[in-house]
């Protein structure tokens, strides 16, 4: 409407729009090596199955873990003090900025740990197996998951726990009764992204649980090694698989977040 | 009911206390201060959700200091209602009788109580409180607050977000609520007309200290510390010393200004203390009207300044002609109508002695502790 | 102080604490790898001084361009409607939720597009060059960049801006007078924390650029490389150097956060 | 000075107008209204910030409807100052001479003269302006938005944070800037005392709606629509019927009560009205106290049912004894000590027809407005 503002709005907008440009051509790219056959071919084989399978499972597994123990953590960080909190605070985002591959490499190390022969004792072995994947999807996708339910319960008004305590709600009822239910959406969509991230983890994957196919490869190391073996068809239909995902993750967390009630 | 006992709480850098304060049953008192006097911090030391730094607190003879909020049986509506936006309405205000497993039948009869008392019929269904308009909300609040037959109800600025017919109209059944189902009250407010029409007593609280604790007339025409009467509006207040003390035991003062007050235990000669006179007390008298023995004393000459027009009344800003010092007064339309003031006007007031209050200053400093903003 | 809340504390303490404990000895667990002598011996080989050199510069470059984009991007979110505004600013989150393996991929295969044409009649070479590690490094931080920013923004008070405007700023001269200066520290928290991932970016860098010794191996693909060779020395060394710039990264960006003013 | 014409604006679902109003140079217009009445989203458009849906604005005669906000030329104090934080103090007051490069000198001589009004000595070399106490704030907002020598300058809620005695210098000295400047202010607030005191006009804004524009005694002694007399808290409102239009041309009004009020050009017979009385105006006259001719209209005996008490005055609610109807009656203290009436006494009650208004009611829908709300 008023000329001048108009030119400051689409040197905004334009970055904008060439960014989404830039993604949707990305997206789009795989069109040219993409065939609907061949994608139907790619998925009747075997071990894009067990990739497919191990991908699902392992990242369910690991982001489930990891939110149930993101839920009282992040729950303590936003609600209660303690000595040493904001230390705790800050490390705790460490694997956010820490490369998977050198957290990869961390868990392998600390196989030789009493760590290790703690899991070991229980039976369970990390390097090169499913329990390996498992692991280091955790291990990247906990701090994401602490901090997205952290900002969550710092939105919910305390007042309303308080309220709950007055009419007769111990501590832990009230996190039950108030706070989990009005946290209900946070949490939905704290699952969800976790998951997709899981699900795309490959950095530590690798480092930890290797590419054996049909054993430990996800996903992500399917298409890693379909690309070394310049085997495109493949590859691409892995590709599609994950934006398939991605999208449907994405569009999902918007409709959980913006949900009536 | 509930006795507090040198009750001491911080929150960041902010002090409250020590407060003490009895609270008998079935009473009504209002706590009135300025935002961020530490009126709200007050009441969630009381309930438990904050750990006091010192003190106690006692609730029907018992000791609650270490108790869990949910076991002092205080209900609370805070000022933003905190309905649980998850539940109906009829399930927020049963909340409270399902966590303490209530008896049903007792707890059923109880809720059609409350529905007549607050009108809840039409609204008891309805699904998403948040749909609920502003006075709806604070009856199912309300509701809520009652249901457990609570023998202690604080309430925080309840009616602040409410437009004046509804805010009148929940006030007079508050006070039904306080009368009829002797439940004890414990109301803050910054609104000063709420406080004096629903508190029987008032306390004022300023920078997190209990100021004064009284009746309506004691808070409004007797003011205990400068900063009470401040936030009560006394536009009056003089800085004066004793300079005599009359057989009677009344006082002259002076400082610019001479004035005849009532005495006080302790009134020695050379005291420095505050004094003032709401301004709607002091009394305006025509130039050459003659006047009674009663207001002989502390009668000045004066001229209109300045005349401030509000709705249902006028303040004239006069000047003493002797001292310049400058008086405000409060006169409702229909006497400003009789009087006919205009800025030059010359006229005489008087401070009446009995409308007169005072407080002796222990530290002088008291002068000071607004002088940034004052301009 | 309350005995029944103390238990709810520390069952929600307890978690909190369990996962600090792990990540400290994630930490910790290179330590039984680690000598001071094998770490500066490791120091002064080439490849190693030119895998920093490449992390240290790609990283710097690709952020650099990603906050750049983002700044305005970002801005347009938080403040400007537009119509499909909110498909845009979902779609822009893909890089979130895709692995940067399938990532890696996409930008490989648009060089067969009308876009790698265009990039290459520029001179520039994506695949297996360092224009390449640092155009998957963009793609990957770019949206995390938007993300930060649109939050800083979002906690701007436009009225700031308002009251700039009829105090005699046009829209540009309100955005770089007010809006920029209160997002500042906002600003430096997203270069810090997209300069830290552009740094640890492993999957799309490892697809678009490979792993070439002292070409394009940064400091993650010279792990990776490391540990495929068993060269558990070297592995340490780029494994400490990560963890001390990612520890140098949180506390910094903490202490821009808190600063005052 | 500014006109606004048919101005209407949305924001969500909340539509603003359409709005009329004409501000002439040098007045002073408080625009009261409850809060979410649309007052700030008026300014919005006024000054650009928002595009408006349909309608008008000029300023000094130029239409600026097309205008970008930064050439209104309108200086502007938002509710929450919007003070920026990475300035000084005396930067923040600087800024609008700086981006639109006035006169060094000119400026100089300026901010001396506005450090001088607002007394910002102490405080105009202070870095950190978030330190700065609420008065300061608001004294250096004032002098940022004075600086630029605006001719008009919009007052979104200046006060709302400020203590009573701080407020009430800060609005002298906005009365005197508004005199000795010649700057056109429009003052938004939902303060009645506040706009009454300040505005030379009031523009009372409920719903998104401007129902009533006009001096002092109109807006309180004759509100234009039920929504204005709720508003501004007239407690006694009769829902009515022309019976009788007399010669004189006053009306005699029935339904339960039978009230005579001043006539209104329309009236007819079996029209229907609200008509009231401010509860200070209703007269108490002792039983058996005669009374003057002009007292004998609207007289009517009464029961004492309720006290209710304030600060400084007094609420009588009393039942009329042949409708059953309840009036509120406020009497100030000093003549509530003289009566000295307790619930169940005995009174009579004038409701003098000078003190009556009346409204013509276009459509009865305007009594269930606020029928959910209703206890």
């Amino acid at each position: 409407m008023l000329q001048r503002d108009t030119v400051f709005k689409i040197s905004m907008l334009l970055p904008l729009a060439a960014l989404a440009g830039y993604f949707l051509l990305l997206v789009g790219s795989q069109a040219a090596f993409f065939s609907l056959t061949g994608f139907f071919e790619q998925l009747s084989q075997a071990d894009i199955h067990s990739a497919i399978t191990l991908s699902l499972v392992a990242a369910t597994v690991s982001s489930a873990v990891a939110v149930a123990v993101a839920i009282p953590s992040a729950y303590a960080l936003a609600r209660l003090d303690f000595p040493g909190k904001r230390l705790v605070d800050t490390f705790i985002d460490l694997p956010m900025v820490l490369t998977p591959i050198a957290l990869g490499t961390l868990i392998l190390m600390s196989w030789n740990t009493a760590f290790g022969s703690l899991l070991a004792s229980f039976g369970l072995t990390v390097p090169f197996t499913m329990a390996g994947v498992i692991l280091a999807q955790f291990t990247v996708v906990v701090a994401i998951s602490v901090r997205m339910l952290k900002a969550t319960f710092e939105q919910i008004n305390p007042r309303q726990e308080q309220v709950a305590r007055l009419l007769g709600c111990s501590a832990f009822g009230s996190f039950c009764h108030i706070t989990l239910p009005l946290a209900r959406r946070g949490i939905v969509a704290a699952v969800i992204l976790t998951w997709a991230r899981a699900v795309g983890e490959f950095g530590a994957t690798v480092m930890v649980a290797g590419t054996a196919k049909g054993q430990t490869a996800t996903l992500p190391s399917s298409i890693y090694l379909a690309m070394s073996m310049a085997d495109l068809p493949r590859a691409v239909t892995l590709v599609v698989i994950l934006i398939g995902i991605s999208l449907l993750v994405l569009f999902g967390v918007r409709m959980v977040m913006e949900q009536k009630r | 009911m509930i006795r507090v006992e040198q009750l001491a709480a911080r929150r960041g850098s902010f002090t409250l206390g020590p407060v003490d304060i009895d609270l008998e049953g079935d009473s009504y008192l209002t706590l009135l201060g300025p935002s961020g006097a530490g009126k709200t911090l007050f009441l969630e030391t009381c309930m438990g959700l904050i750990s006091p730094a010192s003190g106690c607190v006692w609730i029907d003879g018992k000791d609650v200091t270490r108790t869990v909020p949910e076991q002092r049986h205080i209900s609370y509506l805070p000022q933003d209602l905190s309905l649980f936006p998850h539940l109906s309405a009829r399930d927020n205000i049963l909340f409270g009788a399902k966590r303490r497993q209530l008896d049903k039948e007792q707890v059923a009869a109880r809720l059609a109580g409350l529905v007549d008392l607050l009108d809840l019929h039409n609204i008891l269904d309805r699904n998403d409180v948040s749909t609920l308009s502003g006075g709806e909300k604070q009856r199912v609040a309300l509701a809520r607050a009652l249901l457990p037959n609570p023998r202690l109800l604080f309430l925080d600025e309840p009616f602040s977000a409410l437009d004046a017919t509804i805010k009148r109209q929940l006030q007079v059944k508050l006070r039904e609520i306080n009368l009829q189902m002797g439940v004890t009250i414990l109301h803050v407010t910054h609104d000063q007309e709420e406080a004096f029409m629903l508190g029987e007593q008032i306390a004022v609280m300023i920078h997190g200290q209990l100021q004064q604790v009284g009746s309506r007339d004691d808070i409004y025409y007797r003011p205990a510390t400068i900063d009470v009467a401040r936030f009560l509006r006394n536009q009056n207040i003089f800085d004066l010393t004793v300079e005599e003390v009359l057989p009677d035991g009344s006082l002259w003062l002076g400082n610019g200004i001479h004035l005849k007050a009532p005495g006080y235990a302790g009134a020695k000669k050379g005291l420095r203390l505050a004094a003032g006179i709401r301004s709607e007390e002091v009394m305006v008298i025509r130039p050459n009207k003659p006047i009674g023995p009663e207001l002989q004393d502390n009668l000045f000459h004066a001229t209109v300044d300045d005349i401030l027009v509000f709705g249902g009344t006028h303040t004239l800003c006069v000047r003493l002609q002797d001292s310049g010092i400058t008086v405000d007064v409060e006169l409702p339309n229909c006497a400003m109508r009789d009087l006919g003031y205009a800025v030059g006007d010359a006229l005489r007031v008087c401070l009446r002695k009995r409308s007169l209050w005072t407080i002796p200053l222990e530290s002088p400093d008291v002068w000071k502790e607004d002088h940034d903003d004052q301009l």
